[in-house]
């Protein structure tokens, strides 16, 4: 099987979606950009376990995955409640 | 049976400690325990002192894995000495904890000082005892983490600052000295130091192992706050809570001094780190500068604490520089400063916490007349400064002493010079205590004559009454420090 | 030689990435993209055969510190003032450190080649020997728990360390004030 | 009943993943899968929004469909993207779901997120507000066929 | 030196420069620790790309007849990456606590503060 | 007890005395009474060691170790204990004194003082006790530190630059030429042990020897050679009983002791000799010596003309010490004693002008004896004395310098002594000529003599100046043990 | 190479180039919502057609179960984090300005 | 966050699966990459997931701070604990050898319960440090 055309289209995308987040302009762009990277990263992964024929990084792959929504839900819950605004839902009931 | 455990018992017990504190959730059970380890610390770290035999180490392989393979502590004369300041030191700082620490850190918080105090005692005694090099950077982690934390309960605001500045430095220099080790590992493939040495002379190409010396220097120069690495110390001690500025200014750069030391002539190799490399001169000029900008700085300060601590940087200048004389007499010198002036600072920063205690502050207007209205403290701070100016009966005359015996042996005469010039830059930030304490009359609204709490003041009167005994009768201290430096100078084989 | 082009090209985007994180003001997007060092950092480590470094990096970095930075960031406030001093100094710093590694490093023999020292000095026993007197196949596991235990239960302490220090320093007191400020 | 299903779930999970099949790691398989299912009530997750198994087959049905949706759509925005004048004309529209359930509603909404094209933006009060890349995407969207077919399965 | 060495070594270095640049010359407290994190992770390239052996794979010893890499440098890193979140965490609350006594998380407002505490 | 004990025993009388004077702090009565009882019997033990020592016994003791191989150790030999007999005897005066002196002028921190000055005492009698350098060295900073209250009693201002200057120059040549000289013949000679005939012979050419020697000779601050005497007329600041103690009693006799000690016990007069001796010493002690006369020619200030006639007669020490001949070390031994008696009935006659005329300027002085005899007349013995003339001890040690001078050949010397003798005629004589043949310009209305314990203390020690001149046959004895005869 | 390598690799291949389509579009649209319908493109067709692949070269086997459990939980994750994004984005569309690019008569 | 539906329903499913990832993780860190360490954190990512999307509240409710602080000292507790106990039963600090009569079963019983150790200390050291810092300001929505 070839495994260079898939790495080089990957690191083409990671290096797009770099591109992407570091010009921005808005957060939100950034965060969408990371999250990408996030997906490449993690279909990489699951390829270069192919490549070196060492199975077992699919459970490198599924922590990226998980983690990759958890920081991105911690971005956008502390984006709508933060110091940045006051604008969301949840930003009222946020004191204690 | 127990005996042979000694040397991995005295950093577990306070290992095993601290979580029991955070479990236990009591502050004054909290300092008993502390107490009570660090008791048992001491009284092992004797015990295993006695029981080095003259030339030899002991070596404890952990988990039966033996080195290189496993972790190994490995004790000799040197490290043993050092592992017994840091316990002995605890042991005495933290009877006066107990007021003090409540005061300043409050009752919610104590039983988590006492666990980072415990962590910070296991760190540096592991560090110390250690024979991995990797192993030390855990240890200096976990003494490191716990040392910010305790500084940054200091009640001023700056002791925030302190702290967060200390964090940055200090990281900075632990992953120095990360990237010296990796260096050292990459051409020996060990991390056993006693392996590393053996392994060393065979590399061919020397770049990488002096690269990694330089890492290691600036990395443990950094936490030992080596001028100009010390740009941390004085507000990280001069506003961390009373028992804390004790603890590690007697402590903390001293274990990271005997790294240094450790890596320079047990694992180096005093010819190459001494005799192919710039490294005495580099390490002398710095030195130098130390004794000189320390003890300057030390005169201008208008807090006797941020006095004594930039007294500290000055201080430190003289174990580097016995360290940079590559002789067996630089490092007999370099030890007995590094216990002396432990014991010195120790005692100085127990009494100036007794003086915050009672005067709230310790701003010179604050402590103006203090002979008055705390005679006992103010005259034992005087002791302590005679020995920082090193003047004879004191344990610092005895330090200086062989520094200068030292350099003059060594047909250093300006070297010679310039330590003694020095001492009297030590003598104008002293005086101008005893000026203050002495020659002016009390702040209005001073406090009525009396002392602190006798459970801070007894401590600190301990400690001065040793470094007095030790100014006197230097010969025990003198006599260790010199067995500590030929096992430096013999290293692991 | 997919290996190596794979590597390369994901060091490039990492510095790249980590030159952007040093420009950027807007601490929420540095954080963001710290998350994707962090991915990008755990795929070079998994190219170079860290398994293990790499999930824990992934988990790290782009878990827990983005956590954490937000938290932070919250109670402290996300934008950055424009840096005040003349970067001049810190330039010539960071040179003369990045001199210092060059010096230090460039010098080294192949450790790529099976024959130097850190393949040929302690871990061949580690390889060799360790599933049997470890029982465990994956000599990361077994060098961690076992060889270097020691190491682990001091990064064991350094977490509970950490965990106690935040404990001890943000912990709200008793009071709803708690008479910080100036002095 | 709901969390032995559950716990069986993860068992199988865990078999799939584990691929060792000795005794200890088995036995510990069956121990973390009840350990979890046991903590999941405490979290109450397994409760009826989470846990459609009685609509399964009609499930497995809409799945492909939903895939075929997938790759017709990202083909569309694949187009777009290549192509040079680059022909989007984005649309926020406003659609009411049919669903009764949250479970159905969030099946929905996920389905029009998946299908690239489209993004449900807004998922509250029984209305969605759905951004669209095209006018077209959104006409889609409004023709209502997606939600008609979410909705069926839901009651069975 | 390989390619792959070569490659490591470089981005080692611009990664620590990198990294100690911000820790120097940026202000804000925060994100100086981002550039203290990023100089910690420079570290990880030195110890693991010469671990690493061409045609080498992860260290879990099956069958034996593989070239492994070396796992001795992932364990220490392992460790230093604990040790980084741990730092960073300790950080994280300094900054927070000096924000909510200073007002401020700009290193040179906050040296300006402390100048005026005397 | 033997003879070793008793030296340890002299040690720890004066600091035995301080928690009595301080247990006594509030009956000034029972707190001299205190004083002058350990005076006396440090006196009294003194005494009672001469036979031994003058029939060649060096008892010695050893105290503690206090580095490795280095002893804190105390031997008795005859110049020690004539320093230590002299002071010992000029506490127990000084004491009266001082009593008188206090009281008079109402000043404050009297515990404070006779806790220092007995301090004082027992760091000179460690200093002219030591038996060897590290010891002597010890002492001789105590010695430095328990004065510097003392000297800055007033707490003023000027107490305090006083002070800076005193403990500067004091800690700061000690410190940065003694320390190392010490460490030095450490290095070079294994011993610091003192010897009759020194301890470095054959161990050093000419010219370390001669770094050598300065180091020690700039290094011994107390003897004040100039350019290291600024701390003499600084610490004029203090009260006139101190100024008799530093002057007279233990600070400046202790640097004079050192220099007699280093050039005799360390270097060896031979050895000295035999590389080449010591004529620049000669040379910069005669500097000092006509140098400070010209100074305190000059000088109005009452005490700041004894101030710099005490550098002067210091250096005279110094350079009968540097002329390494018997003749002239016995000399210098004598102009201890002979300068210590002498320099403290001028002092006590100063201060009793101070306490009863309120007078600090020479030319203030016009026709002050008519109203107070006893006390210009102590002083003109005491002034007779300085300048060597009979009947006063000073002309017995002065002889005896000039004997070894002319001796050892040195013409300079002998120049030097005959220039400094009419230097010194220069400025004391005029004072006794103002104070009885000079009218008084302003009447100075109801001053009358000092009071009596001052008084009787100023006659005691005038009245020693002359004893000993008249008898020096004990004294005499001792400084030819000295130089080894 | 065997009938089975060269259907993973069509299809992996496939999927690469969807990736990088879509990572051209992020690029190349130019606001924000747009911007999020082209990495769709990447976390569906891209990621789908790659882990399609991997599982048709690894056959029948667990490792193709865990690709399964993969793929599901992108299936499952991505479009609530795309979700959660957007929403974020329309909260804060004021403060964002143009750049979110909300279409006309949209931001009430 | 919790009124949002999509997140609320999503995470619902998703946290058990990433626990029981973690354990997974965790017991099969001696074959694959992963182990205590790594569990640890993914349990803490899990109900730092709960704790964004349900409120603090909430998990504090589920995992109460006395748990959490309890489980920072315990996992340290019990991984010093194995190494007394091999100290105890006559061999040197952590050694797992004589844990078992069998060495090599000694080594993996050690080293099994080593990684528990580490998982519960880290596990509660990063939820409690989350706990903490989205404790003191206002962070989260603390009504579940
Ligand atoms: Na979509
Ligand atoms: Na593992």
């Amino acid at each position: 099987m070839m495994y260079l055309p898939i790495i080089a289209a990957l690191l083409a995308t990671l290096a797009l979606a770099l591109a992407r987040a570091f010009a921005g302009p808005t957060v939100f762009d950034r965060v969408l950009a990371v999250n990408t990277v996030g997906t490449g990263a993690m279909l990489l992964l699951a390829v270069l376990q192919f490549l070196t024929d060492r199975p077992g990084y699919t459970d490198l792959a599924i922590v990226y995955g998980l983690l990759n929504l958890v920081g991105t839900i911690a971005i956008l819950k502390f984006l709508r409640v933060g110091d940045l605004g006051h604008g969301g839902d949840d930003g009222k009931e946020a004191r204690r | 049976m127990l005996l042979a455990h000694l040397p991995i018992l005295i950093v577990v017990l306070p290992l095993v400690a601290a979580p029991l504190v955070v479990l236990v959730r009591h502050g004054g059970v909290g300092w008993a325990v502390a107490l009570g380890v660090s008791a048992a610390s001491t009284a092992m770290s004797v015990a295993v002192l006695a029981e080095v035999p003259g030339t030899g180490v002991l070596s404890y392989a952990i988990g039966s894995w033996e080195p290189p393979w496993g972790i190994e502590y490995r004790i000799d004369a040197g490290n043993a000495l050092v592992a017994l300041l840091v316990s002995a030191v605890a042991t005495i700082v933290l009877p006066a904890a107990k007021r003090t620490v409540l005061l300043e850190v409050g009752a919610d918080r104590e039983y988590l000082f006492y666990a980072l105090f415990l962590l910070c005692l296991c760190g540096l005694l592991g560090i110390a005892l250690t024979g991995d090099a990797f192993n030390v950077f855990v240890f200096l982690e976990i003494s490191s983490l716990a040392t910010y934390a305790l500084i940054a309960l200091g009640r001023d605001r700056r002791a925030l600052t302190a702290a967060y500045q200390y964090l940055l430095l200090g990281t900075i220099g632990a992953t120095l000295y990360v990237i010296g080790v990796g260096l050292l590992y990459l051409v020996t493939g060990t991390l056993n130091f006693a392996d590393m040495a053996q392994r060393l002379p065979a590399v061919v190409d020397r770049r990488p192992v002096i690269a990694g010396l330089a890492f290691i220097t600036v990395g443990m120069g950094l936490k030992a706050a080596i001028f100009p690495l010390h740009a941390w110390l004085p507000n990280a001690y001069a506003h961390a809570p009373s028992a804390v500025s004790a603890f590690l200014a007697a402590t903390a750069t001293k274990v990271s001094l005997y790294v240094m030391m450790r890596v320079y002539y047990s694992v180096i190799g005093a010819p190459t780190a001494f005799g192919a490399e710039p490294t005495g001169a580099i390490l002398m000029a710095l030195s130098i500068a130390a004794l000189l900008v320390g003890s300057g700085a030390a005169i201008v300060q208008r807090d006797l604490r941020l006095m004594l601590a930039f007294s500290s940087v000055g201080q430190i200048g003289y174990i580097t520089l016995g360290i940079s004389l590559a002789s067996a007499a630089g490092m007999t010198a370099a030890m007995a400063h590094l216990i002396n002036h432990g014991l010195t600072k120790g005692a100085l920063f127990l009494l100036v916490a007794g003086v915050a205690l009672r005067l709230g502050g310790t701003r010179f207007e604050q402590i103006a007349g203090l002979g008055r209205t705390m005679p006992i403290t103010s005259f034992a701070i005087v002791i302590g400064g005679l020995s920082l100016i090193g003047v004879p009966g004191t344990a610092g005359f005895a330090s200086k002493w062989a520094l200068v015996v030292a350099a003059i042996g060594a047909g250093l005469w300006w070297v010679a010079a310039i330590v003694l010039a020095s001492s009297l830059l030590a003598l104008a930030y002293v005086w101008k205590f005893v000026e203050a304490a002495y020659l002016s009359a009390p702040p209005a609204g001073a406090p009525a004559r009396g002392e602190a709490p006798a459970d801070v003041t007894v401590p600190a009167l301990v400690l001065t009454a040793a470094v007095v005994a030790f100014g006197l009768h230097a010969t025990p201290v003198l006599e260790a420090s010199s067995r500590a430096a030929s096992a430096f100078l013999r290293g692991w084989p | 030689m997919t290996e190596t082009l794979a590597v390369g090209a994901l060091l490039a985007l990492l510095v790249a990435t980590a030159i952007a994180i040093a420009r950027l003001r807007n601490l929420f997007a540095v954080v963001a993209l710290t998350g994707a060092y962090s991915f990008l950092m755990a795929a070079v480590l998994t190219a170079l055969d860290a398994a293990d470094v790499a999930m824990t990096e992934a988990a790290v970095g782009a878990g827990i510190s983005t956590v954490l930075f937000l938290g932070a960031l919250h109670l402290t406030g996300a934008l950055e003032a424009k840096p005040a001093q003349r970067p001049l100094i810190p330039l010539l710093v960071v040179i003369g450190a990045g001199i210092l590694v060059v010096y230090g490093t460039y010098g080294l023999p192949g450790f790529n080649d099976p024959a130097a020292p850190i393949h040929t000095h302690v871990v061949p026993r580690y390889l060799q020997d360790g599933p049997r007197e470890t029982g465990i196949p994956n000599m990361v596991t077994a060098v961690l728990a076992s060889y270097r235990g020691y190491d682990t239960l001091g990064e064991t302490t350094v977490v509970f360390t950490a965990g106690i220090a935040v404990i001890a320093l943000l912990r709200r007191r008793r009071r709803p004030k708690d008479g910080e400020g100036k002095r | 009943m709901r969390y032995a299903v559950a716990a069986l779930a993860f068992f199988a999970f865990w078999v799939v993943m584990s691929g060792y099949f000795t005794p200890f790691l088995l036995w510990a398989g069956v121990g973390c899968s009840i350990a979890v299912a046991l903590f999941a009530r405490r979290l109450r997750v397994v409760d009826p929004e989470t846990h459609p198994s009685s609509s399964f087959p009609l499930m497995l049905r809409y799945w492909p469909w939903l895939a075929w949706e997938i790759v017709k759509s990202a083909w569309d925005v694949t187009r777009l993207i290549v192509s040079p004048r680059l022909p989007i004309s984005p649309t926020m529209i406003r659609v009411r779901p049919t669903q009764q359930s949250d479970v159905g509603r969030v099946i929905y909404a996920n389905s029009i997120t998946l299908t690239p094209g489209t993004i449900t933006v807004l998922a509250e009060d029984g209305e969605f507000l759905v951004h669209a890349i095209t006018q077209a995407g959104a006409e889609g969207v409004t023709s209502g066929d997606m939600d008609r077919r979410v909705t069926a399965f839901e009651r069975p | 030196m390989t390619t792959l060495g070569h490659l490591g070594y470089w981005a080692t270095v611009a990664l620590l420069m990198t990294g100690l640049y911000i820790v120097i010359a940026r202000g804000h407290l925060v994100k100086k620790l981002v550039g203290l994190g990023l100089f910690q992770s420079s570290v990880y390239l030195l110890y693991i790309v010469p671990g690493k052996l061409v045609g080498g794979t992860s260290p879990i010893v099956d069958q034996g007849a593989r070239v492994y890499s070396n796992p001795l440098p992932h364990v220490l890193i392992l460790t230093a990456i604990v040790v980084g979140v741990a730092t960073l965490a300790v950080g994280l609350a300094l900054a927070v606590r000096i924000r909510e006594a200073y007002g401020t998380v700009e290193e040179d407002e906050i040296l300006a503060a402390d100048d005026h505490d005397g | 007890m033997t003879g070793g004990a008793g030296a340890a025993l002299a040690l720890a009388i004066p600091f035995l005395a301080v928690p009595g004077i301080w247990l006594a702090r509030r009956r000034p009565n029972v707190r001299e009474a205190v004083t002058f009882l350990a005076a006396v019997s440090l006196c009294g033990l003194v005494m009672s060691l001469a036979p031994a020592v003058l029939c060649g016994e060096r008892p010695a003791i050893d105290l503690f170790e206090m580095l490795p191989g280095l002893s804190v150790a105390l031997k008795v030999e005859p110049l020690g204990w004539l320093f230590a007999a002299v002071a010992s005897s000029l506490w127990v005066v000084s004491t009266f004194y001082s009593a008188g002196y206090l009281r008079g002028n109402d000043e404050g921190h009297q515990t404070r003082f006779f806790a220092c000055f007995a301090l004082s005492l027992g760091a000179a009698v460690g200093v002219a006790f030591a038996g060897n350098l590290l010891t002597l060295f010890l002492f001789y900073e105590l010695l430095t530190l328990v004065t510097w209250p003392l000297v800055t009693h007033h707490g003023t201002e000027e107490a305090k630059r006083g002070g800076r200057v005193y403990l500067g120059l004091l800690v700061g040549t000690s410190v940065l030429f003694l320390l190392p000289a010490i460490v030095a013949t450490w290095v070079i000679a294994g011993t610091l042990e003192f010897a009759a005939d020194g301890i470095l012979a054959g161990k050093l050419d000419a010219s370390s020897a001669a770094v050598l020697l300065a180091l020690f000779m700039f290094g011994i601050g107390k003897a004040a050679l100039m350019p290291f005497h600024r701390w003499l007329p600084a610490a004029m600041v203090a009260p006139t009983p101190v100024s008799a103690l530093l002057h007279a009693v233990a600070v400046v006799k202790a640097g004079a002791f050192c220099v007699i000690k280093v050039v005799v016990g360390v270097f060896g007069i031979e050895t000295l000799a035999g590389l080449g001796g010591a004529a620049w010493l000669t040379a910069v002690a005669g500097f000092t010596l006509i140098a400070a006369s010209v100074v305190a020619l000059r000088a109005d200030n009452l005490k700041r003309r004894l101030a710099y006639s005490t550098v002067s007669q210091l250096a005279y020490v110094t350079m009968a010490a540097s002329l390494l001949t018997p003749l002239a070390v016995m000399g210098a031994a004598l102009h201890l004693v002979a300068h210590a008696f002498g320099k403290i009935t001028l002092f006590f006659a100063a201060g009793s002008i101070y306490t009863a005329a309120h007078k600090t300027a020479v030319s203030e002085l016009d026709g002050i004896g008519r109203v107070m005899p006893w006390t210009m007349g102590a002083f003109a013995i005491g002034a007779l004395s300085m300048i060597g003339l009979p009947p006063a001890a000073g002309f017995l040690s002065k002889w005896f310098i000039l004997s070894g001078a002319m001796s050892a050949a040195d013409w300079l010397a002998v120049a030097v002594l005959a220039v400094s003798t009419l230097l010194n005629a220069g400025y004391y004589l005029p004072i006794v000529f103002r104070a009885f043949f000079v009218a008084p310009g302003t009447p100075s209305a109801g001053v009358r003599e000092a009071p009596l314990a001052m008084v009787a203390s100023q006659v005691v020690t005038a009245g020693a100046c002359v004893a000993l001149f008249a008898f020096p046959g004990p004294v005499i004895g001792f400084a030819r043990a000295v130089a080894g005869g | 190479m065997s009938a089975q390598d060269w259907i993973a690799t069509l299809l992996v291949s496939a999927g690469g180039v969807f990736c990088v389509i879509g990572a051209v579009g992020l690029i190349r649209m130019p606001t924000f919502f747009t911007r999020m319908h082209a990495a769709s493109v990447i976390e569906t067709l891209g990621a789908g057609l790659v882990i399609a692949g991997l599982m048709v070269k690894a056959g029948l086997s667990l490792e193709s179960g865990k690709l399964a459990i993969l793929g599901l939980l992108i299936f499952f994750a991505s479009p609530a984090a795309t979700h959660a994004l957007a929403k974020a984005a329309w909260e804060r569309r004021r403060e964002v300005g143009r750049d979110v690019g909300i279409p006309p008569g949209e931001d009430s | 966050m919790n009124r949002d539906i999509i997140l609320r329903v999503v995470s619902k499913l998703l946290i058990p699966i990433a626990l029981i990832f973690a354990l997974y993780v965790q017991f099969h860190g001696e074959l694959g990459p992963g182990g205590g360490f790594q569990a640890g954190v993914i349990i803490a990512a899990a109900m730092v997931l709960h704790a964004l999307i349900f409120g603090l509240a909430a998990a504090r409710a589920l995992v109460p701070e006395w748990l959490v602080e309890t489980m920072v000292a315990l996992g340290v507790l019990v991984y010093a604990g194995v190494g007394v106990a091999g100290l105890l039963l006559g061999g040197n600090f952590l050694d797992y050898f004589v844990l078992a009569r069998d060495p090599a079963y000694g080594q993996m019983r050690g080293i099994f319960w080593v990684e528990v150790g580490v998982a519960i200390s880290v596990s509660g050291v990063m939820l409690k440090i989350f706990y903490v810092f989205a404790g003191r300001g206002r962070a989260l929505d603390d009504k579940p």
